[in-house]
């Protein structure tokens, strides 16, 4: 029994009719990147086939369309995130245009050499490496909140962490490896007293979970469209007004300007401050056509199913002789991925056997190297699912993983 | 799928020809996919003369693709002049792997062969410079 | 008689179709952003509905689906503008994203205080306001080119211009304004003498005409997507192999790495050292899709039914009592974009008058604003033209003008 | 069509009401709309308790909306109390235009009444300081 009307939601997404490799395509890598219902697709087809112009400073019907559907993508996400005006939400190309952004425009101006930016060793390679440059370049130092044996968070030792120097603190409130379910509070009110700015890298929550950046009390927080049924090309990062309002842009050009002549320059307000040149809108439109679809059916209903899936994927996996499942295996604080190893096969192996039997997963560090280094191991397999997965897809997998040990006689 | 792992790729994955490295090697290369991780290093052992490969072996670790298609690769070249390896090109090697890989796994089959070649290479850049 | 098909054309082009106002839509602001045809909407459709999944160390039939289009996309774009390799070619959102990737990387690697960058009076904002930041910043200094009486560069005092100092050189390829058409290698040639690199913005040319980046020998290459037929989200910055790889990385995070310890990182090779998360390839894959349309039809064809086009409505505009054309009237040099004013008429107005007729242009400062300074005009108003205009378009805007005139009692 | 540029706002463009400057004004403020160029500034010349628009004036260019609108705005805030002008809100001034606007042009008509607030809102916090 599930939480959705799964089979209807099934019916919205064309792909999932197709076969690969001569089976029944199995998507289990929604975690890299969602499917699109129909729904999405045609809010952006309508633009380029009936409405079409550039945004901004047009003063002819098509030009003001784009715009008034573009500031309304923009309220629908800030709503459904709970911030409290548009003006706190910008237009990205994907959560690691986001986290950039505010390692080139807060990291370079607010933070001098000796400052600290506490992360965690789970952090996706978006929410490491620009904060390692950070690093080399300014002299800044990175810590990391340890975890537990069993891939949560150790917060025993946060307050010993949060020195006065540490400026920033970001993590991901849903390990894209681990699954692990962090509850931001339990960071973000430390963190907020002894001064440090916080990052939230919501990339695997928003589309999965009800999320409100305001009762988290997060300054920034990013995700990425593509992974919440929207198109690609499209991210954002919230802030606070405050904070975006004390930053310099971050890259420049047409319509982010307040005004220009050859001796100065102006900036426009926030948001519009941070989305130099011609925006990619026709996808933000679709993402707010995505976060419609969610709310429809409600992001209460979609963790629920997750939950179930999960659960229902730990239960199969665990009967599986030689597999090891990575990470947290109680449902409650496990986003909806499984990420395992089997014994004596390489994920490699196993993602080119299970794509013979049309199931899609992903093998590999998922970008996350350093955990990889922390785990001992070179490379995993993950198996991810979203509101269109079925429990017979679960099925699907694990028999698929009996198959390939029965090929390699493993 | 009966293709892919066939039983041929299987046997030199599991009994890999060439393998455990050689004392008193000539050239030692190790190199590593960095995207999945798989590493094979090659120990050459060539001939007095410099031009023909005595001996070679590798070890490492990997996926099967990787790790076969290093086996298949150290058997090809055993014995044979220097000149002929500088001729072996990604065909080759799929040619001996036999079987259709897709994009992604060839990068996978091609690592044995970039170690074997960067190696040689490197050994030969230095031996004309000395 | 027009060298292109346009009455075949236009039937790829649905919108074209519509009505606006209860008027049939005459659609003259493709400088700012171009329709686009049913081919670039079916390949990226079809991705959605067919085969979608991430790009990019996929083991599964999708994703290596996918990462195949998306490097088949990268070599069509590298054909079309003449880059001796897919690996010069990398995608970023627009010209805009591209033009401060420049800035970023190698301009705040490369400039020291006390040099100069040197660029026209006509240039974009995009290739204006980067520079002043860079400018501000880091003590560099700006000097302009600066132009004729009828709106072209004049390069009688280049020689003197390019002193030692001046370590990038940059210019518009042709005027989104004026449409000035500037040789590239009049300026490159000189500029490489005393060692300068030099930045195309190729934004309103390689819509147009024939591109051979080669040819021209620049050292940088921008230009839009949503410009000629593509999506919006997708642009190209095109750069010299060697330049590239010497330059850092700008955004840093997944894909674009080698590998990635807590100590240590290394990055990927060029191009994808410069793409950062996961990309906007369903966009990149369109923009492919846009190049293989405009090949098919001839850029030497496309370009002589511009020079057609904005050949008739200069005839056109110039009877038209109190018109005043904006940049060369000489069709040969000006690219497909007629910028003018209407005595007494504010370009504001004349905008909403035009669109209650269907005819839609642009008005304002088109991201130019020190161009405008320089020619003394608060704004003036855009009619451009791309491979769907048709002659009876022109006599739309024109007797949609009168109209205007008309009405304001003008 | 017919309705948007109709003769009341051409007539208002055209001959400008409270047009021109103010010799003696107490308040002077000129603000600019940096997107299309806009320009208008305010004279207003208060009652000598300081609580009434004894006159008041503008001047300015720009297109015909922002134009003349301000022209409207001025004759409807002559000789009312400063209290009745905090009060003017964006519909108001939609209303004396009587036409409908769409997005982009609604900020030209809003400039008349952006400078008239601005300028009395800093002259009222500069007055409360000293
Ligand atoms: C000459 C020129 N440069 C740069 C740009 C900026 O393009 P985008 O907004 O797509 O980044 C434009 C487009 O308006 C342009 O015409
Ligand atoms: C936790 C996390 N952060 C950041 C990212 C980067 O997302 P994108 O590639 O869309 O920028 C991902 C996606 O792979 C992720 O899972």
């Amino acid at each position: 029994m599930s939480s959705l009307d799964v089979a209807r939601i099934r019916k919205d997404f064309p792909i999932l009719n197709e076969r690969v490799n001569g089976r029944p395509l199995v998507f289990l890598d929604s975690a890299a990147s969602s499917q699109k219902p129909v729904q999405v697709l045609a809010a952006m087809e309508h633009i380029y086939r009936a409405t079409y112009a550039n945004v901004h400073r047009g003063v002819y019907w098509n030009s003001e369309q784009s715009t008034e559907l573009y500031d309304d993508a923009r309220c629908k996400i800030a709503q459904f995130i709970g911030a409290p005006s548009p003006e706190n939400v910008i237009f990205v190309r994907n959560a690691t245009e986001g986290l950039n952004l505010v390692a080139y425009s807060y990291g370079r101006h607010f933070l001098k050499a000796g400052d600290e930016v506490l992360l965690t060793e789970f952090e996706h390679h978006a929410n490491f490496v620009p904060w390692h440059v950070l690093a080399k370049e300014r002299g800044v130092k990175l810590k990391f909140i340890p975890m537990t044996q069993q891939g949560t968070l150790d917060l025993s030792k946060l307050d010993e962490l949060l020195t006065p120097q540490v400026k920033l603190v970001t993590f991901a409130q849903v390990s894209n490896v681990l699954g692990t379910i962090t509850d931001p509070r339990s960071i973000i009110d430390r963190a907020h007293a002894i001064g440090a700015k916080v990052i939230v890298d919501g990339c695997q929550s928003t589309p999965h979970m009800p999320i409100n950046v305001q009762a988290m009390d997060c300054d920034f927080y990013a995700f990425s469209g593509h992974k919440m049924l929207g198109p690609t090309g499209i991210g954002i990062l919230y802030g606070k007004r405050e904070l975006l309002e004390a930053m310099p842009p971050f890259m420049t050009g047409g319509d982010m300007i307040g005004s220009v002549s050859f001796e100065d320059v102006t900036w426009a307000d926030v948001p519009v401050k941070f989305e130099a040149g011609t925006p990619a809108f026709v996808e933000a439109i679709g993402l707010g056509a995505a976060v419609d679809y969610l709310s429809a059916i409600g992001m209460e209903a979609v963790r629920t199913h997750e939950k179930e899936t999960v659960a229902y994927a730990i239960e199969r996996m665990s009967e599986v002789p030689g597999a090891t499942i990575i990470g947290p295996t109680d449902p409650e604080i496990r986003g909806g991925a499984l990420t395992f190893t089997i014994k004596d096969i390489h994920p490699h192996d196993l993602g080119t056997l299970l794509d013979r039997e049309g199931v899609a997963i992903r093998a590999g560090h998922h970008c996350a190297q350093p955990l990889h280094i922390r785990l001992g191991l070179k490379a995993t397999a993950r198996a991810s699912f979203y509101i269109y997965t079925e429990q017979r897809e679960i099925d699907a997998l694990i028999e698929a993983i009996y198959k390939a040990k029965h090929t390699l006689r493993k | 799928m009966e293709d892919l792992y066939r039983d041929n790729l299987l046997d030199h994955y599991e009994n890999p020809r060439h393998h455990g490295g050689l004392e008193n090697a000539t050239i030692s290369h190790e190199e590593s996919n960095p995207l999945c991780g798989d590493r094979i290093r090659v120990d050459i052992k060539l001939s007095s003369d410099g031009t023909q490969i005595e001996d070679v072996s590798f070890s490492g670790d990997g996926c099967i693709i990787s790790q076969a298609s290093a086996s298949m690769l150290m058997e090809e070249v055993a014995g044979k002049p220097i000149t002929d390896i500088q001729k072996l090109e990604r065909q080759d090697v799929l040619d001996m792997v036999g079987v259709q890989l897709t994009a992604a796994r060839v990068k996978c089959a091609m690592l044995g062969l970039k170690v074997l070649k960067t190696g040689l290479y490197q050994y030969m850049v230095d031996h004309h410079h000395s």
